[in-house]
C-alpha cells in the first residue's frame, strides 16, 4: 500500500516538533494540519489536543514526529522516538528533512516496533511484525510515502463542488478522500486560532490569520448591521402583511396583479428579502448554499438599487422629465398617423395584391375609427402623463428592476390599440383558417372523426356538398384580405412583444445573476473549487514521491448555473418552430410570463 | 524518460513521452505535431484573396480589414479552443488519475479523477465518423454500487493515437493499477 | 444435404424439408417450378361491350363542354338568365320525373328518401345560391381573368378525373366540389348576379343531378342508356361547334380517342399480360370477416 | 451512427494448424460478416437465426462478426464497411433477408472490394403490385453477381429463383432450425378439463389474424370447454379484443400481449393445439416450436409450410375459416378420444429434424464452395450487369458499381489500409488482451 501524507505548505519551513493531524480511515492516509515545537508538556499537549477535538468534531491525534535539524542539535533521533511511547499510536510517522535538501524522508513505525526498541532501523523502511523474530533485512516490504503538499489556508476556505448535502449533516463521512481531507482542514478551523505569539503552554505552526485588527472591523460591523437588519425586517413583515391581508385576491385583481409586470417584480422582491431573513440553515454544505444564496440576492439588490438611484438622478435633472413628457404625446399622434397612413394603403391594392375590394373597405374603416378613438383617449390623458412620468420615476429607487418593469407596462398601456387590432386580425383570421381547413376536408369528401383523434372519409349529402363547397369557395377568395390585415397588424403586435421580451429579460437578467459568486470566482478562485490537480515536484532519488495539490477553480459557466437564483423565467415558452405554428394558425400570442414555468 | 513516435489514427506522426516519477506514479505525454507554416499561410491567403475578390467589387475597404480582423480572431481562437498541443496522463497509484490537455495558447483544462470512482481502465472500441477506431477510457463507478459503470471517460481523445501507443500506455496502467490495488 | 457429389438417381426426390435426402443442398429436380401457373383467372374484355362501359366518359366529357357553352352564351349576353334557369327547373322536374319513373319500375320503396326531403334540398339550393349570388358576383373582382380561367379548367380536370364512373350516383365528394367550385368561378364572371345565380342552378343540374339520372337509366334501362350517351356527345359536339370549330373539333378527337380507341388498345394488350402465381402467393381472404363483429 | 456489436470471435493460428493436420475435407477457416438491419434484442426469425447460425459456426472454429446499422444510404455506408471488413480480415460476406437496405448495401460493396458474398433470403414476395416489382428488379440487380443464395424452403427458392432470375444451381435450400432443448413438452402444465388452443405469432394482418378473429367465435360456441391462449402483440390485436368483446369470451381468450422468447415454451406447454393461421411464410419455426413442445398443429396451407412437418404431425387448410374450423374440430374430436401420440413422442420424432449443428455445418459447405470461386473483376461485374438486369436499371448500376468503385480508390488514397489497427482477437489463447476486451461490448 501507498501511504499518502497531506502536509501543509506553511509546515516546510517549522522547527522541529510533533505533527497533529488526522488519519483518514480507509484510505490509508494522514492529513497534518499543524506543528507543535518543543518544549512542551505532554499532558498539556493531550489535554489541547482533547479541546480542540471537542470544538472541532475533528479526531485529531498526534500523527508522528517533526524534525528539520539545526546546527547543535544532534541526537533528536533516539528522543523522537521516545517520544512514541508517550503518545501511544497504531501508527508512528518520523518525518524528517535534512537542511539543504528539498525532499523529506519518511519513517513509518507500528506498535509492535515501538515497543520492541529497533534503533538501527533506516528510514523509509516499515518493518513487518515478522521481522522481529528473524531479523532479517531483506523480508522488509517496502512501504511507499507520498507526500501531498497543499496551501492550508485555501483548502480551508474553499467549497468543492458539487456541493453534497449530507455531508457530514449525520456524522456519516464521505466517501470520497480529498472530500474528507477538504472536511477536516475546514473544521479544525479552532486549532489555528493558537497564535504564535501567544504566551500559552504550547508553540504551534500552521497557517495564521492576517491580524487580528482586520476581524475587529469585521466585529464591529456585524454588530452595527443587527439593530439595521431588525429594522429592515420590521419594514419587511409589515408590507408583506399588507399583500397578504389586503383583498388582493378578489380575481379581477389578482388577473390584474399577474399580468402587470411591476406588480410580479414586487412580490418577486419580497419574497427573495424574505428569504434573506430565514434562520440559517445547520449542516454545513447547506449552510455554504445558504450563505450563497443570501450573498447573491443581497448584493444584486445593492446593485440594482444603486443603478435605480443612478437613473433617478438622471431623470430629476435639467428637467428630463418634463421634456420626455412632452415629447411623449406628439411620438404616439405620429404613431397614430402612421397607422392611418398604413391603413390607408391597405385600403388602397397594396403592393399589387389583388383584394377582395368591399371586405377591404368594411375593414379598413373599422380600425381607423378605433385609431380615431385611441387619439382622442391619449388627448384626454395628455395633461397627467408628467405626473404619472414623476411618480413613476420614483419607483426607480426601489431599483432599476422596478423602473425597467414599469417602463414595460407603460410600454403596454399604451400601445394597446395596437394590442386590439391584432387581436380583432386574429380572431377573424383564425375563424377563417378554422372553417376553410375543415371545408377542405369536406371537398375532398373526409371529415375530422373526434373520437379516434384522425381523418375519415364520409359520404355527404348532396345539399351538404352544395353549401359547404360555396362557402368554401367565398372563403377562399376573401381569405387573401384578412392575411393581409392579420399579417401587418401580427408584425406591428411583434414589434411591442419584442422590446417588452427585451426588457423582461433585462430585469430577469438583474434578478438572477450571482454576481456575489461571480465576483468570488474572479477575485478569490480558489474558495469555488471543482475539483483539485496534482504536479510532481522536483524528485531527489532516494526520497519519497512529492506532490503539490492545487485547487482547480469552478468553470464560470458552471458558478452561473449552480449559483443562478430562480426567477419566473420569461424566456419564450414555446420554441420557434410552435410559434410560427401558432402566428400561421391565427392563435394569440403573449409576452406575459406564466407563474407556472418556475424554474428552479 | 523515452520518447517514442507513433502514429494517430489518420496516420499523422504523434509522439508518447513516459516519463517515471516513482514506481506508482508514471505521466504520460502524447504530443500532436505543431500547426505547420504551410496550412496556416493556406487558410490566410484564401481568406485574404476572398476579401480582395468582394473587395474588387464592391470597393468596400471594410472589406479588407474585417479580413484581417477574422483571420486574427480565428487563428487566436483556433489556438485557444481547439488546437490541442498536448494531452497527458498522470497515474498515481492509490490516489487517482489526472487528466490534462493543453491547447496551443497555453491554456491547460485538468480533470482529477478519484481512485475511489475508478472501475477499470480499458481500451474500447468505437465508431467514430466512418471508421472504427480503438480509444482507451477510464470507467467510472458511483461509490454506491461498486459494480455498475456509471459513465466513461475517453481518453487522448485529439490526438487518437493507434492501438499499439495505447496497448503501451494501457500495459503501465494497468500495472500501477494492479499494485496499489 | 449430403455429399456434393452426383446424386443416386435411384430414390426419387421430394419437395420435403424434414427428411434427410441424398441430394446436394442446391439440387435442382425435374420438378421445380412444376407448381407455377400463369395468368390464373384472367378476364377476357369484349370490345364492344368495353366501347359501351367508356360511352359514360365520353358521356361526362361533353357535359362539361355544354356547361361550358352555356356559359359562353350567358358571357356573350345571347341567352337570358331567366330562360335558362326556367329551362333548367323544367328540365329537373322532367328529370325528377323521369327518374321516380324508373324507381318505381323496380324498387318501390328502400330508398327512404320521401319527395318532401327532395323538395327541402331543392328549396335550400335555390335560397342559398340566390342570397349568395350577390356575394359571389364580387368575389372574384380583384383575379384576373386569365387565373380564373385557369383554375376553372384545372377544377373541370380534376371533376373529370377524379369523376366515380363506376358509382356515379351519388357523385364522388371530391368531383362534384371541384366542378362547384370551377362553376362558381366561372359564374362570377358573368355580367349579373342573376345571371350567376342561373349559372349556379344550371351547374347544379349538370353535375350533381344528371349522373344520378344516367346511372338510374343505365340500371334499369341499359338499350337506350347508349342512346342518351350518343346524344349527349352529340349534343356536346354541336354546341360547342357553334360557339368554336376548333373546339368541337378537339372535343370530337377526345371522344373517339376515349370511347373508341382507348377500348381497343386495352383489348389488344390483353394478350402480352403475364402473371405468375404459385404457392408463394400470399393467401387472399375472401369471405366477408366483418359478420363475426357487426 | 451505426451500431456494432461483437458476437464473438474464435479465430487463431493454433486452432488453424490443429485442423490443418485433421484430414477434413474443409480445413479452411473463413472470416465470415453476418450483415442484416435486424438483431437482438429485437426478437424475430430472422434475428434468431443469425444468432444461432453464429454460435454454431464460432463453435466451428470460424470467427463470426455482425454488423447492425440504421438509416445508411447507398454511398454513405461504404467507408464505415470497408473499415470493418478490412480490420476484421473478413472473406466471407454474408447478408440476410431482403427487406434489409443494409444487407444490399454490405453485397454491394463488399463485391467492389473484392470479397465473397452470401444472402439468406428469408421471405416470399408476390409478383403483382408495383412495390414488388421494384424490390424484385434490387433483388435482381443484388444477386446477379452474388456468389452463392441460401434460401429456407424449396418453395422460396423457386421464388427467389423467379424474382431474382437467377441459376437454380446457386441457390441452397437450408432450413432454419429450432433449438430442441429449448422447447421440450411438459403435459403436467395442461389443465385437464379443457382443451387449450395456442396462438403465437405477430398480430398483424400477413399472419391471417382475421381469420383468427373468424374462428374464434365458431369454436368458442360448440365448444363450451375450448381456450385460446394468444400471443403476441400488434394493430389486429384490435379485432380480437372487439371479438371477445362480442361475445363475451373474456375467460376464454387469454391475449399475453408480446412474449419474450424465452417465455414462449412456458405458453406453448400449457395447450393442447398449436394454431397457426399465416396467409404467406416461407419457413415456419412457430410450427416446428409447436411441435417440439408435443403439440398438435394445425396450420393453413401456404407458401413453404407444407414441407416443414411430416403430414402425421400437422393438419393442413385451407387458409378459409370454414377449412380452418374443420381442421380442429378434426383434431379436437381426435384430441377427446385420445388417439393423439403422446407429447413426448412427437417431441422425439421432431427434435432430430432441425438442428443448428446441421444448419451450421451445411452453410460451412456453402461457404467452402463460395471461397473457391473468384469474384468478378470491375469489367466482368458490368458486363454481367448489363446483360443479366435489363438495359435501364442494368446500366443504371454498372454507372453505380463503378462509381463505387472510384469512391473506393479515393478512400484507399485518403485513409489506406495500413493505418488501420487489425481488429485484436479477444478470446484466443493469446489472451494478452483478456481483461480489458471483456468491456469491449460496452460501446460508446
Amino acid at each position: 500500500m501507498v501511504l499518502k501524507i497531506f502536509f501543509p505548505q506553511c509546515c516546510n519551513r517549522a522547527e522541529s516538533g510533533l505533527l497533529v493531524g488526522r488519519w483518514i480511515s480507509g484510505h490509508d492516509s494522514a492529513v497534518v494540519l499543524a506543528v507543535i515545537h518543543y518544549p512542551f508538556i505532554p499532558a498539556q499537549v493531550k489535554q489541547y489536543i482533547q479541546q480542540m477535538q471537542a470544538q472541532s468534531r475533528v479526531d485529531l491525534t498526534v500523527l508522528g514526529s517533526w524534525s528539520l535539524p539545526k546546527d547543535g542539535q544532534e541526537g533528536m533521533e533516539s528522543f523522537l522516538r521516545d517520544l512514541s511511547t508517550i503518545f501511544p499510536q497504531e501508527r508512528w510517522l518520523q518525518i524528517r528533512r535534512q537542511f539543504g535538501k528539498t525532499g523529506f524522508s519518511c519513517e513509518v513505525l507500528s506498535r509492535d516496533q515501538i515497543c520492541g526498541k529497533n534503533p538501527g532501523e533506516k528510514a523509509e523502511k516499515k518493518k513487518k511484525k515478522s521481522e522481529e523474530d528473524g531479523g532479517d533485512a531483506e523480508r522488509e516490504d517496502e512501504e511507499k510515502v507520498i507526500f501531498v503538499h497543499y496551501e492550508q489556508r485555501k483548502v480551508m476556505l474553499s467549497q468543492l463542488h458539487p456541493v453534497e448535502a449530507q455531508e457530514s449533516g449525520n456524522g456519516s463521512e464521505p466517501n470520497s478522500e480529498l472530500r474528507q481531507v477538504f472536511g477536516t482542514v475546514a473544521r479544525s478551523q479552532p486549532l489555528f486560532v493558537l497564535d504564535r505569539y501567544d504566551d500559552g503552554p504550547l508553540r504551534s505552526t500552521h497557517w495564521q490569520s492576517e491580524g487580528r485588527e482586520a476581524s475587529i472591523v469585521v466585529e464591529l460591523l456585524k454588530r452595527a448591521s443587527v439593530p439595521l437588519g431588525l429594522l429592515l425586517g420590521r419594514m419587511l413583515s409589515v408590507w408583506t402583511w399588507i399583500c397578504s391581508a389586503r383583498i388582493l385576491s378578489v380575481f379581477p385583481l389578482r388577473f390584474l396583479f399577474s399580468k402587470l409586470s411591476t406588480c410580479v417584480q414586487l412580490s418577486y422582491r419580497t419574497e427573495r428579502l424574505q428569504t434573506l431573513g430565514a434562520p440559517q440553515a445547520a449542516p454545513q454544505a447547506a449552510a455554504h448554499m445558504d450563505f450563497m444564496r443570501k450573498a447573491n440576492v443581497l448584493v444584486s439588490v445593492l446593485l440594482d438599487v444603486s443603478l435605480g438611484v443612478l437613473l433617478m438622478s438622471w431623470l430629476y435633472r435639467d428637467q428630463n422629465i418634463a421634456m420626455l413628457a412632452s415629447n411623449m404625446v406628439p411620438a404616439a399622434d405620429r404613431v397614430a398617423q402612421k397607422l392611418e397612413e398604413l391603413l390607408q394603403w391597405l385600403m388602397g391594392a397594396p403592393a399589387g395584391l389583388k383584394m377582395n375590394r368591399a371586405l377591404d373597405q368594411v375593414l379598413g374603416r373599422f380600425f381607423l375609427y378605433h385609431i380615431h378613438l385611441w387619439i382622442s383617449y391619449i388627448h384626454l390623458m395628455a395633461p397627467f402623463i408628467q405626473g404619472i412620468l414623476w411618480y413613476g420615476g420614483l419607483s426607480a429607487c426601489l431599483g432599476l428592476t422596478f423602473a425597467l418593469s414599469l417602463l414595460s407596462d407603460m410600454v403596454a398601456l399604451f400601445t394597446f390599440h395596437i394590442y386590439c387590432f391584432y387581436v380583432y386580425g386574429a380572431r377573424l383570421y383564425c375563424l377563417k383558417i378554422y372553417g376553410l381547413s375543415s371545408l377542405w376536408r369536406l371537398f375532398r369528401g373526409k371529415k375530422w372523426n373526434v373520437l379516434r383523434q384522425r381523418v375519415d372519409s364520409c359520404s355527404y349529402d348532396l345539399d351538404q356538398l352544395f353549401i359547404g363547397t360555396l362557402l368554401f369557395t367565398i372563403l377562399l377568395f376573401l381569405l387573401p384580405t384578412t392575411a393581409l390585415y392579420y399579417l401587418v397588424f401580427t408584425l406591428l403586435r411583434l414589434v411591442v412583444v419584442l422590446f417588452q421580451g427585451v426588457l423582461h429579460l433585462s430585469v430577469d437578467f438583474i434578478n438572477s445573476f450571482p454576481l456575489f459568486a461571480m465576483a468570488l470566482r474572479i477575485c478569490r478562485p480558489y474558495r469555488l473549487a471543482e475539483g483539485v490537480k496534482f504536479r510532481v515536484l522536483c524528485e531527489e532519488p532516494g526520497t519519497a514521491l512529492h506532490l503539490l495539490m492545487e485547487i482547480n477553480p469552478l468553470k464560470c459557466s458552471s458558478v452561473v448555473q449552480t449559483y443562478r437564483t430562480p426567477t419566473y423565467s420569461c424566456y419564450p415558452r414555446d420554441s420557434w418552430v410552435a410559434l410560427v405554428k401558432k402566428l400561421f394558425i391565427g392563435e394569440l400570442i403573449y409576452p406575459w410570463r406564466h407563474k407556472t414555468t418556475k424554474s428552479d | 524518460m523515452e520518447d517514442e513516435a507513433f502514429s494517430n489514427i489518420s496516420g499523422k506522426a504523434i509522439s508518447l513521452d513516459c516519463q517515471t516519477h516513482s514506481s506508482f506514479c508514471r505521466e504520460f505525454t502524447v504530443s500532436s505535431p505543431k500547426m505547420s507554416i504551410g496550412k496556416v499561410m493556406v487558410y490566410t491567403c484564401s481568406v485574404w484573396l476572398l476579401a480582395y475578390a468582394v473587395f474588387f467589387f464592391t470597393e468596400n475597404t471594410a472589406v479588407l480589414s474585417s479580413a484581417i480582423l477574422i483571420t486574427l480572431t480565428g487563428m487566436m481562437l483556433h489556438i485557444h479552443f481547439v488546437k490541442v498541443d498536448h494531452e497527458s496522463l498522470l497515474v498515481i497509484g492509490s490516489l487517482g488519475i489526472q487528466v490534462s490537455s493543453s491547447y496551443a495558447s497555453g491554456r491547460e483544462v485538468t480533470t482529477f479523477i478519484e481512485m475511489s470512482r475508478i472501475k477499470d481502465i480499458v481500451i474500447n472500441e468505437a465508431v467514430y465518423l466512418n471508421q472504427i477506431i480503438y480509444y482507451l477510457c477510464v470507467l467510472l463507478k458511483e461509490p454506491s454500487e461498486p459494480n455498475v459503470v456509471s459513465s466513461v471517460v475517453p481518453l487522448f481523445q485529439s490526438s487518437k493515437p493507434r492501438l499499439n501507443c495505447l496497448a503501451k500506455v494501457y500495459e503501465s496502467c494497468q500495472e500501477i493499477l494492479s499494485k496499489c490495488q | 444435404m449430403g455429399p456434393d457429389g452426383a446424386p443416386s438417381q435411384s430414390v426419387p426426390w421430394r419437395k420435403v424439408l424434414w427428411e434427410w435426402q441424398p441430394f446436394p443442398d442446391n439440387y435442382v429436380d425435374q420438378r421445380f417450378l412444376e407448381e407455377l401457373r400463369r395468368n390464373e383467372g384472367i378476364r377476357q374484355y369484349r370490345y364492344w361491350a368495353v366501347v359501351k362501359e367508356a360511352g359514360f366518359v365520353g358521356q361526362q366529357l361533353s357535359c362539361v363542354a355544354i356547361f361550358i357553352t352555356l356559359w359562353l352564351y350567358m358571357e356573350q349576353g345571347l341567352l337570358a338568365p331567366e330562360t335558362l334557369f326556367w329551362t333548367s327547373l323544367t328540365c329537373a322536374l322532367l328529370g325528377y320525373g323521369l327518374y321516380q319513373a324508373l324507381t318505381s319500375q323496380t324498387e318501390s320503396c328502400s330508398d327512404h328518401r320521401t319527395h318532401l326531403a327532395d323538395s327541402q334540398s331543392a328549396a335550400l339550393f335555390l335560397s342559398f345560391t340566390f342570397g349568395f349570388s350577390p356575394v359571389l358576383k364580387t368575389l372574384t373582382e380583384s383575379v384576373s381573368t386569365d387565373t380564373v380561367y385557369a383554375m376553372s379548367a384545372l377544377m373541370l380536370l380534376a371533376h373529370l378525373v377524379s369523376f366515380p364512373y363506376a358509382h356515379p350516383s351519388p357523385p364522388g365528394s371530391l368531383s362534384l366540389n371541384a366542378a362547384l367550385f370551377a362553376s362558381v368561378c366561372l359564374a362570377s364572371r358573368l355580367p349579373g348576379a342573376l345571371h350567376t345565380f342561373a349559372m349556379l342552378t344550371c351547374a347544379l343540374l349538370v353535375f350533381a343531378l344528371w349522373p344520378c339520372l344516367l346511372q338510374r337509366i343505365r340500371a334499369n334501362a341499359p338499350g337506350q342508356f347508349t342512346g342518351v350517351c350518343v346524344g349527349v356527345c352529340v349534343g356536346g359536339v354541336g354546341g360547342l361547334g357553334s360557339q368554336s370549330l376548333g373546339g368541337a373539333v378537339l372535343l370530337s378527337l377526345a371522344l373517339v380517342s376515349v370511347t373508341l380507341i382507348c377500348p381497343l388498345l386495352l383489348v389488344r394488350l390483353q394478350r402480352h399480360k403475364d402473371n405468375i402465381h404459385g404457392p408463394w402467393d400470399e393467401a387472399e381472404i375472401r369471405e366477408d370477416l366483418s359478420r363475426f363483429l357487426h | 451512427m451505426g451500431q456494432r456489436r461483437k458476437v464473438g470471435s474464435t479465430n487463431t493460428p493454433s486452432s488453424q494448424s490443429e485442423s490443418a493436420d485433421a484430414s477434413k475435407v474443409h480445413s479452411r477457416k473463413h472470416n465470415i460478416c453476418m450483415v442484416s438491419d435486424f438483431f437482438y434484442p429485437n426478437m424475430g426469425g430472422v434475428e434468431s437465426h443469425i444468432y444461432q447460425l453464429s454460435q454454431c459456426l464460432i463453435e466451428k472454429g470460424h470467427k463470426v462478426m455482425y454488423n447492425q446499422s440504421t438509416a445508411t444510404t447507398c454511398f454513405h455506408s461504404l467507408p464505415l464497411l470497408r473499415c470493418v471488413f478490412v480490420r476484421e480480415r473478413i472473406t466471407v460476406v454474408h447478408a440476410h433477408s431482403s427487406f434489409s437496405a443494409m444487407a444490399h448495401d454490405a453485397l454491394f460493396h463488399a463485391k467492389t472490394l473484392g470479397l465473397n458474398t452470401v444472402f439468406t433470403d428469408h421471405s416470399l414476395f408476390g409478383f403483382a403490385d408495383v412495390s414488388s416489382v421494384l424490390t424484385n428488379k434490387l433483388l435482381t440487380v443484388s444477386l446477379c453477381d452474388t456468389n452463392h443464395i441460401v434460401c429456407v424452403s424449396y418453395t422460396s427458392k423457386e421464388n427467389t429463383v423467379l424474382r431474382a432470375a437467377l441459376n437454380p444451381e446457386i441457390v441452397s435450400v437450408i432450413p432454419n432450425a429450432v433449438d430442441p432443448t429449448d422447447f421440450t413438452p411438459d403435459p403436467s402444465q395442461r389443465p385437464p378439463d379443457r382443451i387449450t388452443i395456442v396462438v403465437i405469432s405477430r398480430l398483424v394482418y400477413r399472419k391471417g389474424i382475421d381469420l383468427l378473429g373468424g374462428i374464434i367465435p365458431e369454436l368458442c360456441l360448440k365448444h363450451p370447454d375450448l381456450h385460446f391462449l394468444i400471443g403476441g402483440e400488434g394493430p389486429k390485436r384490435l379485432v380480437l379484443e372487439e371479438v371477445r368483446e362480442k361475445y363475451q369470451l373474456h375467460d376464454r381468450v387469454r391475449l399475453l400481449g408480446a412474449l419474450e422468447h424465452k417465455d414462449v415454451r412456458g405458453v406453448l406447454v400449457q395447450g393442447h393445439i398449436f394454431l397457426n393461421t399465416s396467409l404467406t411464410e416461407a419457413f415456419c419455426m412457430a410450427i416446428v416450436e409447436g411441435a417440439s413442445c408435443g403439440l398438435q398443429v394445425v396450420s393453413t396451407r401456404v407458401g413453404g409450410i407444407p414441407e416443414v412437418l411430416p403430414e402425421d404431425l400437422i393438419t393442413l387448410c385451407e387458409p378459409t375459416v370454414r377449412s380452418l374450423c374443420a381442421g380442429l374440430e378434426k383434431v379436437i374430436a381426435k384430441q377427446r378420444s385420445g388417439s393423439v401420440p403422446s407429447p413426448t413422442s412427437i417431441h422425439s420424432r421432431v427434435k432430430n429434424l432441425y438442428t443448428w449443428k446441421n444448419v451450421a455445418e451445411r452453410t460451412e459447405k456453402v461457404y467452402d464452395r463460395v471461397a473457391g470461386e473468384e469474384v468478378l473483376p470491375l469489367d466482368r461485374r458490368l458486363r454481367r450487369l448489363r446483360s443479366h438486369c435489363g438495359p435501364v436499371a442494368g446500366s443504371l448500376f454498372a454507372l453505380f458499381a463503378v462509381l463505387d468503385f472510384l469512391f473506393l480508390l479515393l478512400l484507399r488514397w485518403l485513409a489506406p489500409d495500413r493505418h488501420m489497427d487489425m481488429a485484436v482477437d479477444a478470446t484466443g489463447p493469446n489472451g494478452l488482451w483478456k481483461e480489458n476486451r471483456k468491456n469491449s461490448d460496452a460501446g460508446c
